[in-house]
């Protein structure tokens, strides 16, 4: 099982529809502990992305990513936007000139986008940042894939990764980003970056793991 | 949400077609690719280009201070958002007279990050860059393991003492230190009386009660570092003068710029007051105020609170901020 | 209430304290008898002195305009209440040079009263004194058998353009019809979003519901005209403008200084929100605003809403609208 | 029956009494069509009246109001200054050396008074101001005692004459002052400066009229 061009631009689109439909809620979320852009800043890059897409239909995979990345990188700003550029970028390199991916082509396209992200923000696991969904997606898959799991399979064990990764988050106190400002108040909320990013993840796994879009 | 605004995507767009329109004296306003505000003559051949950035809703910061004597360009994001790469690249080429490029960065990861990619970009395409990144906000526990303190009030005194030093044409090298100088010098702490609402999220970002202030607020509406019953101006100044005093620290015999800002709500009476119990502070511990600025400079759209910034002075700074500056949001000489 | 205040009765004593320290090179702040700030070189010898006064809380707006090149004196009231004719007589010997001295009045009963018996004082001690009430708010219906129209945003323009006049050394004839010329060719009217609170009232002078705001509302936080349903910055600005464009007439072809104005908590991003819709209804009625003036300068406490002002200007009031000014308010080429 | 010193002295104090007790009633009505300051003017002034009051107190009647008037002047300030103050300095000059005053004094005191309102606000009766109290009052107290009646019921016929004027103002349409501004809008409020005239004149009766102070 592989997954088509095709398919990763439902991937995009179906994650800009959830990033729609969730913007008060996250944005919600970034009150709390930030400074409530977070759904907005994503939401600008998305519907930026959405328009853009068009204009790489016929491209490879990478050329898609890499514009995603771009779009994002130019239309986001804030914290969200260099580091989910930066994560969309770094898939893009790991795929260039591919038109499917296979089950370890989206494993190391995945490991180079994680590992994009902790390199521009420096954060470590526990800061409570994006990187508490990210880091535990990524080592769910692998392990799925290691033994053999099929991708539909490896997908949805990577959105539910995510979740736990974004649900630990709430106890912590922020060391990196706008929340760790507040110090021991950031305590108790939730942090939105992790929560879009298990949005990101659920959203492969809604897509790719089967027509009906039921699974994750 | 009461605001004088038609609809929160455009209040971004509608201010700088505001500010082009009123100021075409002082500055361009570039709208049809990445937004960015730069001095009407720029590139200024030969002279270090002062740029700086930040989400909108600090007015006049930064892009009241583009002009003569302060910043060559500035960078508008969303409301309370870092603008991205591209216009703090194409700010960058704008301004670049041949002597190099100093991008003032207030320290918040976003600002950071957008402004590192840019200044890549920048250096890519063969312009010397430098960054200075400005932490003065001493309610913030400052760490290696964290992001650090955030970027204040005293960014708008760099800004000026930089800008006045690019003027007079000193090269990159120095431009930036002393703007690492001021930083070094200058420590801020504010507080909020209300919260304020972004224009897209359409209500709060935090909730006061009637007898409450939060203090040791940022300049985005996060909430602070705690929240108290409201105390008297000569209370609160005392809370937010003492963290700032023991912090550099200011020693007796130091003379300073007392900076009291307002947040965007607070009217001005109400900051002389607070400057009236910052002196009598000041004296008690034997610092003489030798420069000062008292208003709404470095603001969080109508949150009404205020915060101070002290800045140790030296002779340079002082000769730096006494000069002309000519800037819709900050004047003189000129 | 909240507020950066420590005591109501003592708000304006410690404001004017703060001035005093905050300004020493600009104004002397005299306040062992009655209150007033005044020039730090008053009184200038052949110089018309130029005073206004009003009740406080109109920050920066009249202390603030004390310097070079605009006010000699500024006489405050308690928050919101005229003064008493012993500031305006003592300020008026302070400031008389021996050419004269000049008052600029807003139209309110109190404030026209005061001033009034203070003239007479002052001619009683042998000095020439000329009044000139200022009445530019066409949200007030001008009848001679009322109190008439308030004098609002256009003291702030005649101050300016008056001061300059003083400070050529024109005679105090000259100065004073400069003065009403400015009056008879300004116009302004208010709004706001919010209500403001006497800090000795305790509670906001009128309540507005969360969807209302208040149109031709003056700077006293007295409620306006009408209330309605809350509306675009577009619409606002269509409401305030017209009035004002339809009530000299302003016509094509004529030149205007715009001024927007802040009531104290609105932000300035607002304002040029504002501007820019000002900008594009004077163009749509073909005529050109040749200077502008954006920001809080005639404020109501912490109030949120906005007041325009526009004032047709000829080669004179432009000479004397761009002369230097050095005040804390307002400063330009000095 | 006559007016002692004593008794101005005391119809004084009791007024600034009246006004300490009035005193956020008095800016609540001056909130509805004004600037929410009248109670906090006229406290101010009295209170400084009470300080002032011992140096003049063995000064003749005159110069005791025009004291009185004199500090109004310098320490109220808005529109009531000049106002209370002129009617104190004109009940000073129809007092002059006066030590005590007959019901004769008494009007011509209060004529000069009103008339000295009149001249220096220039407001009609009707035009919703202090005048519609002040103006009835003065009518009241010349046919009480046209009808020869004795002064403790022409004090109180002049009060309640105030008082009648004082209500009556409410459905008016402000012409004078900072209610003005309002038109139509202030009509349904009753007038501040109306509302302490009225207690002006109470507190006379109430001080004059008999020792019990419950006339009125
Ligand atoms: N250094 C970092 N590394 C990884 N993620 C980060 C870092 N700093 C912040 N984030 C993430 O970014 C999110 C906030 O994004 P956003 O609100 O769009 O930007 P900003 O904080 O600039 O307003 C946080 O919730 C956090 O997950
Ligand atoms: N022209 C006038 N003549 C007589 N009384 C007046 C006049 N203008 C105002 N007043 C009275 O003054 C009162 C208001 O006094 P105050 O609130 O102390 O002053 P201000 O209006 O300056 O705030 C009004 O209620 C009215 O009775
Ligand atoms: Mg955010
Ligand atoms: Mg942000
Ligand atoms: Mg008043
Ligand atoms: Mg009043």
């Amino acid at each position: 099982m592989t997954i088509s061009r095709d398919a990763v631009v439902d991937w995009i689109k179906a994650f800009a529809d959830v990033i729609a439909v969730n913007k008060d809620y996250l944005t919600e979320l970034d009150a709390a502990i930030g400074d409530a852009d977070h759904g907005a800043n994503m939401h600008r890059g998305f519907q930026a992305v959405l328009t853009k897409l068009p204009t790489v239909a016929d491209k490879d995979i990478g050329t898609l990513f890499k514009t995603v990345g771009m779009t994002l990188v130019s239309t986001v700003g804030g914290a969200a936007g260099p580091l989910y550029g930066t994560f969309f970028i770094q898939l893009g390199s790991a795929t260039t000139g591919k038109l499917e991916l296979t089950m370890a082509d989206w494993q190391a396209a995945l490991e180079a986008g994680v590992n994009g992200v902790v390199m521009r923000g420096k954060a470590n696991p526990g800061d409570k940042t994006m990187v508490d969904a990210l880091i535990p997606a990524l080592g769910a898959f692998k392990a799925a894939s290691a033994s053999n799991a099929a991708l539909p399979a490896a997908l949805r064990d990577a959105a539910q990764a995510a979740e736990q990764g974004m649900l630990a988050t709430t106890p912590w106190v922020a060391r990196k980003g706008r929340a760790s400002y507040l110090g021991e108040r950031s305590a108790g909320h939730q942090d939105p970056g992790a929560t879009s990013s298990h949005l990101l993840l659920k959203a492969a796994a809604d897509t790719w793991a089967d027509n009906s879009g039921n699974v994750g | 949400m009461k605001k004088l605004i038609n609809k929160p995507e455009d209040v971004v767009a509608e201010e700088l077609q505001g500010i082009a329109q009123a100021h075409p004296d002082l500055v361009r306003v570039s709208m049809d690719g990445p937004f960015y505000i730069v001095r009407a003559d720029a590139p200024v051949q030969g002279k270090v280009g002062v740029i700086s950035g930040g989400g909108s809703g600090h007015e006049p910061m930064h892009g009241g201070f583009v002009g003569v004597g302060m910043l060559d360009a500035a960078c508008p994001g969303a409301v309370f958002t870092s603008p991205t790469p591209d216009q703090m690249l194409e700010a960058t080429k704008a301004v670049n007279g041949g002597a190099g490029v100093l991008h003032i960065v207030k320290n918040y990861t976003g600002d950071v990050l957008n402004f590192e990619m840019a200044a890549d970009l920048a250096r890519a395409e063969g312009i010397t860059v430098e960054a200075v990144v400005i932490d003065d906000d001493v309610a913030v526990k400052d760490s290696l393991y964290t992001a650090g303190r955030r970027g204040v009030g005293a960014t708008v005194l760099a800004e000026k003492i930089t800008g006045a030093a690019a003027e007079q044409r000193r090269p990159l090298a120095e431009v930036a230190e002393i703007c690492r100088q001021v930083n070094a010098n200058g420590r801020s702490m504010g507080m909020a009386l209300t919260s304020c609402t972004v224009p897209h999220a359409g209500k709060p970002t935090f909730e006061l009660g009637e007898n409450e202030m939060e203090i040791g607020i940022g300049i985005h509406g996060e909430p602070g570092r705690t929240r108290m019953p409201l105390k008297t101006a000569a209370e609160i100044t005392e809370l937010l003068a003492t963290p700032i005093l023991d912090d550099l620290p200011f020693k007796s015999g130091d003379e300073v710029l007392a900076f009291v800002n307002g947040m965007g709500g607070t009217p001005l009476i109400e900051l002389y007051v607070v400057y009236n119990e910052l002196a009598k502070i000041c004296k008690g511990r034997g610092i003489k105020i030798a420069r000062n600025l008292i208003g709404p400079y470095i603001t969080s759209l109508e949150m009404a609170g205020c915060s101070i910034t002290l800045l140790k002075l030296n002779d340079e700074f002082t000769r730096l901020w006494d000069a002309p500056v000519k800037t819709a949001g900050l004047r003189w000489g000129l």
